[in-house]
């Protein structure tokens, strides 16, 4: 048939822009305006990289995209920690377990834990960065010994704002992890620190020559942190972020996500702060 | 025990610092303790000391009408708490109280002053270190005011 | 309770375009005083219509009214044409009275059975009236799209077209175009005759009163935007003579000033006038229906306005089907029109009665003067004297039923107050 | 994604290198027509030559030629009948291969959920008569772009595979043309089932057709054609070198990448800005530019919530919306983005310069501005550094 | 299952009833949509007047007396979600001309008894009276997109409403552009989206019924009209027709009347 011979692909592809329908096993609230539900996965699985995210579509809502907080190794069910900002994350959370919610993905690059194994593994999180990160961590704390000192760097708001408290009061309870955490503004009541996130990098340890930091949060925290980073000598190429623009179809087709040279979805939303650097300058990019 | 000479030549605060003017400093340091919940300051009085970290954490706090204390940041060995001292009319502007246990070295500030004037190397080697700390907290300030953390979603 | 003064206020007259209100003063069965107020805020179209280039008159006074802006549009692009000097026919001057068909048809539909239909059957509204009636309802919107689907295709769009101009249109459909509406046209016609007939069932008040009436008339043609301005008690002037024959004029017993024909008091537009003095123009079948729909030759009783728009509007589909079948492509969309130091006159027939404009321009085609006469603004003094003479006909202790009554005499007149206001010479009452 | 077959004409005549008349092209139309194919071409509509269904070759413009240069577009009358004397018009392609508006799928609420289904990927089958190197060059780089990842288009996939190309050579080029420049025309190297050259030849042109694929051969061997001999062959060449000699705007692609891309924050932005309408004019004739967003709507009387594509661009603010507002608000960043994307970082994400050399852009910017003479700018004219500013 | 229903109302200030008229005009949906909406307050189709709260209220028309400005306050407060429809509404209207003119010459000049007319020297967008939710524009509104707003606030979802240029529409129905090969003025670079770019489609340049989009460059605009011929004072009139008072036109507007005098 006519000029098929140019034509790049032969098998006729799916839509791939249709959500599949599933199930909403839990939904749990864990801030003020964070809920985290947990979505059947379906006889396919919930088969994810750490940093990846799913589209979740609320019907006749809209469709956002969201990173998946979840263990890698829990196959049975996505988790999605969302806050409510939006009217599609608003609905989102208001989900109640046993009504459906549409999911497509997993799309998008991951945090580097294999090129990271044998270094130092610094996590600088802040606000609801701490989400797309937690199965990073996951992961970096099941295989322990593949790293070298592996640091949670945590910022938030308040302390009523501390994603994940308890896995955080967990974590920091291993002999293995340094778990550091900061508020912007606290009461009496708070016993930790009141301060900048990248203050916390003075706190703990690493050795610069071997250090993969993994950093998420609002741009401007990300940018400020990585520019710490490597100003304690940390290389570019080993600081990784993940970055977030309008996203429509997540699969490299839109034209909505583009960021520098990247479309986010396909090349990103993880990408390592030496590609990235000279464009977190550059006004309205 | 250590010296408190040694204490300060190794404090990340003084890193650096000639050690001739350890020697001469250390004229005006005395080590303290503070337990969990002491006031180590108040807002409005005089200053008269400042203190380097080592061990423990201090709360800067503001005291406003019908609410509790806002802690606005806090300090950590190796930082230092305190700068008005140095500049008239040496009163603290917030309130300094101590989180958790806490070791530091205090230095008196009209000692220090009058060495500085003494010895204005001296003097412009603590000004640098003062406002080196002055402005990168001024920095973190100013991102804490923004409340960047919303919106990821 | 006879002598007792009694006070019927509607405050916001439901199932008119615009917002009115009127009040009556009862002693007993005696109207002391009947007003028809408008409180909707002026909106000075005259004023700022001066200055501007007479090519915008269409599309600016269409914004007088939502309801029958194609009014608008053919009394300006006329009264302009008549300044200049140019006249147009053929082609374009049939798409210009099938763009009239498809604003009868929307309009007089909307009015026959969504806002006044409910009346004679007691219900608040077409949407209640639908929970009984769902076919009546759902056919007469069929009805109405038709009209609105001529509007869309001759004018762009149904409301404020886009495509009427000075001279003709900016592009006109093309044979296959209009020729695709003849199916439907066909069927709206049926469906017009259906509801024309279920109009003529309904029960109506005895009252009736010997209005004057006055409307275009055309020597050929059931008129739409030409003709002479005539009455039933002989008046016979050319467009142009209007001011000197009607003015507005203060009456004592209202505070507001009502159009009237000088020297004869108020008067009548509207479908009843239009159908008293033009009926002859109209196709046998449609004065058989008029005669079995017991309308025939002419009709006082306001009430039964409803059914006179209804025949209207099965002339409406009759007179746009023999359009469509007859079209031809014209040379050219418009003709040109230059602009010209002159005076210009139009009035047309819009769904409501005639409607009067007249610009004066500057040699640069700027309008230097601008004149704008509603049908609502005639009817006014007609709709309070109805009032007034419909009050002692009921009786005087029921309120409820004198209200409703009331409204439904007001309705009689599908009285677009949007238009109205604007150029009413009358005092605004707010409550 | 150059071609250098595209610029240098073959030396020989090839063996399926047929020449024919106007009959033969009306032959051609009627044979495509019949084998179930929608045939679109360019036709005359509205003082523009636009590509639309077209039922025979009566439609196709004849002795209509045309001027064009920023934000103007007018016809001219040829001395000669030439059917494709004429550069390309404001219809792309693209239309036909990524329609401005599709539905993605409709979602049913039932009980306890919702499902989903997704409409069948068109399957009409389109045979494009007139598509210029240009043009086919950016059939050719939207086809990386929607069949080249790893989530292909489906619809695009299954129209581009129905899809029949009949190239023409260019050889009435208009001043915004710099297809030269591109490496995508006048001449055409390969990717047509088909391929045409016009030789005006006053009132009676004719065409020498070379096949591109066995179906284009079977095509052009059921019309009455004969062979090229060498001088048609020469005329081809002739008429193709004089074409390109007629173009004279330039951009050298290599150039503009780099350039674009190390200064994001040159004044020339702001300059342009000024201009700049943010009407979006430019990224809907480009024949390349494949933004689209998606509309979810509902009906609440019948409980089906749809999701539909359309086209989109990124001079609109709600492109780059995030949370909390736009991220490209000031024209100037949404000017960037566009020509940064379309010849510097669309080789980084598909491997090609997004831009073709048709030279719509330039043509229906209603205040004509002109990405060359920007790039030209921004090469020649760097900021200069603060210290010397005024 | 009636009461549940949500509550629709309609409101009017200073227009022409075009956009309201819309509703009614939806004759295809209008009684499927009364099966799932409760219309309680629309006084131009139903004398039946059921007391707030609504869910949503529709307002349109423009702010040109005191009466109606303490009006809006009292329907905001009975209303849980506030859209605008129409350019009478969001920017004004036409009557808005006044803005630009004597308003007590204007009531000389059309009204025989200037003492009874009571009117405020401007004419208003609701915005400037009272938070609104959504400002759905044009001159008249769009069907489609009036049942896409009702749809949407009764789903909580964001209006499928585009904030583009006209050309957008223009483009993607394929008409050809009538400036770039007419040399007809347009507005529709700078016009917002809505209308389905239906003037260009009539061979006619777009005159602004929608109002500015998002990031008008009137300047830019502007000069390229003027290359066509248009004069400041002619571009004055461009600019203040149905939305002469929304803020891009606006100033547009002015611009030209300063120019105008200057020249």
């Amino acid at each position: 048939m006519g000029a098929e011979g140019n034509v790049l692909v032969s098998v006729p592809p799916k839509e791939h822009m249709a959500p599949l329908p599933v199930r909403v096993l839990k939904s749990h609230r864990e801030l003020a305006d964070t809920w985290t539900l947990e979505l059947d996965s379906g006889p396919l699985g919930a088969k994810f990289a750490p940093g990846q995210f799913n589209m979740l579509y609320v019907f006749g809502v809209g469709e956002i995209p969201v990173s998946i907080s979840g263990d890698p190794l829990n196959t049975s069910r996505w988790i999605h920690t969302i806050r409510s900002v939006g009217l599609a994350s608003a609905a989102l959370c208001a989900t109640k377990s046993g009504e459906m919610v549409g999911v497509r993905g997993p799309y998008g690059t991951c945090w580097p834990m294999e090129a990271a194994e044998g270094n130092d593994l610094l996590f600088v999180c802040g606000g609801l960065g701490l989400a797309p990160l937690r199965p990073a961590i996951l992961t970096a704390l099941r295989l322990r010994e593949r790293y070298g000192r592996i640091a949670v760097l945590v910022g938030a708001r308040e302390p009523t704002a501390l994603l994940f408290e308890k896995e955080l009061h967990v974590w920091r309870g291993r002999f293995d992890v340094q778990v550091e955490v900061t508020v912007d503004s606290a009461g009496r009541g708070w016993f930790g620190e009141v301060g900048w996130v990248t203050r916390l990098i003075d706190h703990v340890r690493f050795d610069t020559d071997f250090t993969y930091a993994m950093v998420c949060g609002p741009e401007i925290m990300m940018r400020l942190a990585a520019r710490d980073l490597v100003e304690r000598g940390v290389a570019a190429e080993n600081v990784f972020l993940s970055l977030e623009r309008n996203m429509k179809c997540a699969i490299a087709l839109c034209g909505h996500c583009q960021y520098g040279t990247t479309l986010l979805c396909r090349d990103g939303a993880v990408l390592p702060y030496s590609r990235v650097a000279s464009w977190l300058g550059i006004r309205e990019l | 025990m250590k010296d408190l000479s040694e204490i300060i030549a190794s404090h990340p605060f003084f890193s650096g610092l000639d050690s001739n003017y350890v020697d001469l400093i250390t004229g005006c340091a005395r080590n303290v303790k503070f337990s969990a919940g002491d006031v180590i300051a108040r807002e409005g009085q005089p200053s008269t000391e400042f203190y380097v970290l080592r061990h423990g954490r201090v709360a800067v706090e503001i005291n406003a009408p019908a609410r509790a204390p806002l802690v606005l940041r806090t300090a950590s060995e190796g930082e230092v708490v305190g700068w008005s001292w140095i500049f008239p009319p040496h009163r603290w502007q917030f309130d300094i109280s101590a989180v958790t246990l806490v070791r530091a070295l205090a230095f008196d500030g009209k000692c220090l002053r009058a060495k500085c004037d003494a010895d204005p190397k001296l003097g412009y080697d603590m000004m640098r270190r003062f406002a080196q700390v002055a402005a990168s907290q001024l920095q973190a300030t100013r991102l804490q005011l923004l409340d960047l953390y919303g919106g990821r979603g | 309770m006879s002598d007792k003064t009694r006070r019927i206020d509607v405050n916001y007259l439901a199932r008119v375009e615009g917002e009115g209100a009127f009040h009556l003063v009862l002693r007993g069965s005696e109207v002391v005083d009947a007003k028809l107020r408008i409180y909707e805020p002026p909106r000075f179209f005259e004023a700022f219509l001066r200055g501007r280039d007479f090519r915008e008159a269409p599309d600016i006074t269409a914004r007088i009214c939502g309801i029958c802006p194609v009014a608008y549009q053919m009394s300006a692009v006329h009264a302009m044409e008549d300044a200049a000097g140019v006249k147009i026919g053929g082609p374009l001057r049939e798409l210009r009275r099938l763009l009239y068909c498809g604003e009868w048809i929307e309009s007089h539909t909307l009015h026959v059975a969504m806002l006044h239909a409910p009346d004679f059957l007691g219900y608040e509204s077409a949407i209640h009236m639908a929970k009984d009636h769902p076919d009546v309802v759902s056919r007469a919107l069929a009805l109405k799209k038709v009209g609105n689907e001529i509007v869309a295709l001759v004018g762009g769009r149904e409301i404020h077209p886009i495509n009427v101009k000075v001279g003709g249109f900016y592009r006109v459909p093309s044979r296959n175009e209009l020729r695709a509406l003849i199916p439907r046209l066909e069927k709206a016609f049926a469906e017009a005759i259906t509801l024309g007939q279920w109009v003529s069932t309904f029960d109506f008040p005895d009252f009736s009163f010997d209005y004057e009436f006055v409307s275009l008339r055309h020597p050929t043609e059931y008129p739409f935007n030409e003709g002479r301005i005539v009455s039933n008690r002989g008046l016979d002037i050319a467009v142009a003579d209007y001011e000197k024959h009607f003015q507005e004029q203060h009456v004592a017993h209202s505070n507001a000033l009502h159009s009237v024909r000088v020297g004869a008091g108020p008067y009548h537009v509207g479908p009843l006038a239009r159908f008293a003095l033009n009926s002859d123009k109209l196709p046998t079948h449609l004065k058989d229906f008029a005669k079995n729909a017991g309308v025939w030759p002419v009709c006082t009783n306001p009430f039964k306005s409803i059914v006179v728009r209804a025949i209207e509007v099965i002339y409406a589909c009759d007179e746009a089907l023999r359009i469509v079948r007859s079209y031809e492509e014209p040379d050219g969309p418009a003709v040109s029109v230059d602009p010209v130091d002159a005076e210009g006159f139009a009035c047309t027939e819009a769904p409501r009665g005639s409607l009067y404009h007249r610009y004066r321009l500057d040699k640069g085609g700027l309008i230097t003067d601008a004149r704008i006469v509603p049908p609502t603004s005639q009817n006014q003094k007609t709709i309070e004297d109805d009032l007034r003479r419909l009050v002692p006909t009921m009786p005087t202790d029921n309120d409820e039923l004198l209200q409703w009554r009331c409204e439904q005499a007001v309705r009689n007149y599908d009285p677009c107050i949007s238009c109205a206001t604007h150029f009413l010479r009358m005092n605004v009452v707010r409550q | 994604m150059k071609n250098p077959e595209a610029s240098i004409p073959a030396t020989h005549p090839s063996p399926y290198f047929v020449r024919f008349d106007i009959e033969g092209l009306k032959r051609l139309i009627e044979t495509l027509k019949q084998e179930g194919y929608e045939v679109l071409g360019p036709t005359v509509r509205d003082g523009a030559i636009v590509i639309e269904p077209i039922e025979s070759v009566s439609q196709l413009p004849c002795g209509v030629g045309d001027e064009q240069s920023g934000g103007r577009y007018r016809l001219t009358q040829r001395s000669d009948r030439s059917r494709f004397g004429y550069a390309v018009g404001p219809t792309s392609w693209k239309r036909f291969l990524f329609p401005p508006n599709r539905l993605l799928w409709r979602a049913t609420q039932h009980e306890r959920g919702f499902s989903v289904e997704t409409p069948p990927v068109d399957s009409q089958r389109r045979a494009f008569v007139g598509v210029r190197g240009c043009d086919l060059a950016a059939i050719r780089i939207q086809d990386r772009v929607f069949c080249g990842g790893a989530n292909p288009d489906p619809d695009y996939v299954s129209r581009r595979k129905q899809t029949f190309i009949v190239a023409v050579e260019c050889g009435s080029p208009v001043q915004t043309c710099f297809c030269t420049s591109m490496g995508t025309g006048p001449a055409i190297g390969d990717g047509f089932d088909i391929r045409l050259t016009e030789i005006p030849d006053g009132e009676n042109p004719y065409y020498l057709g070379l096949a591109g694929s066995e179906y284009g051969a079977q095509l052009l061997s059921q019309i009455d054609a004969i062979q090229v001999n060498e001088s048609e062959f020469a005329e081809r060449n002739a008429i193709l070198a004089s074409a390109a000699a007629q173009i004279t705007r330039h951009l050298d692609p290599d150039h503009a990448r780099a350039v674009i891309l190390e200064n994001p924050e040159h004044s020339r932005w702001d300059e342009v800005a000024s201009r700049c309408l943010t009407c979006g004019n430019c990224t809907q004739v480009c024949p390349t530019c494949f933004c689209s967003t998606v509309d979810d709507v509902t009906d609440l009387t019948t409980g089906v919530a749809e999701r539909s594509r359309r086209w989109d661009s990124c001079f609109t603010m709600e492109h780059s919306h995030v949370h909390g507002g736009a991220v490209r608000r000031s024209p100037r960043s949404r000017y960037r983005q566009w020509l940064s994307h379309k010849l510097g970082s669309w080789w980084e994400q598909f491997g090609t310069a997004g831009c073709s050399g048709c030279g719509r852009c330039i043509v229906w910017c209603p205040v004509g501005i002109d990405l060359t003479e920007e790039v030209a700018y921004l090469a020649t004219k760097r900021d200069a550094p603060p210290e010397d500013a005024p | 299952m009636a009461a549940a229903k949500p509550k629709l109302a309609v409101w009017k200030f200073a227009s022409c009833d075009g956009c309201q008229l819309t509703l009614l005009d939806c004759e295809d949906e209008l009684l499927s949509l009364t099966h799932h909406i409760h219309i309680a307050n629309f006084l131009e189709a139903s004398r039946e007047v059921v007391p707030g709260p609504y869910d949503l209220s529709l307002v349109e028309g423009s702010i040109t007396t005191n009466h109606d400005a303490e009006r809006i306050q009292k329907i905001r407060q009975s209303s849980r979600f506030l859209v605008t429809i129409g350019a009478c509404a969001t920017s004004g209207g036409i009557q808005a001309l006044k803005n630009y003119a004597d308003t007590d010459e204007f009531i000389r000049y059309v009204y025989a008894s200037p003492g009874y007319i009571k009117t405020l020297s401007t004419s208003t967008p609701i915005s400037s009276h009272v938070t609104v939710d959504y400002e759905l524009r044009g001159c008249p509104i769009s069907k489609t997109q009036l049942l896409e707003v009702i749809n949407a606030f009764l789903t909580k979802r964001r209006p499928a409403i585009p904030d583009q240029s006209v050309c957008m529409d223009c483009k993607a129905k394929g008409t050809v552009c009538v400036m770039v090969s007419k040399g007809t003025a347009c507005l529709g670079p700078i016009t917002h989206s809505g209308c389905g770019a239906l003037c260009p489609s009539y061979d006619r340049g777009c005159f602004g019924c929608y109002g500015p989009q998002g990031s008008a460059n009137t300047t830019g605009l502007s000069a390229r009209l003027k290359s066509v011929g248009l004069t400041d004072d002619q571009l004055v009139r461009v600019f203040r027709t149905f939305n002469a008072a929304a803020p891009a036109f606006h100033d547009a507007g002015l611009a030209h009347e300063r120019q105008n005098e200057t020249n």
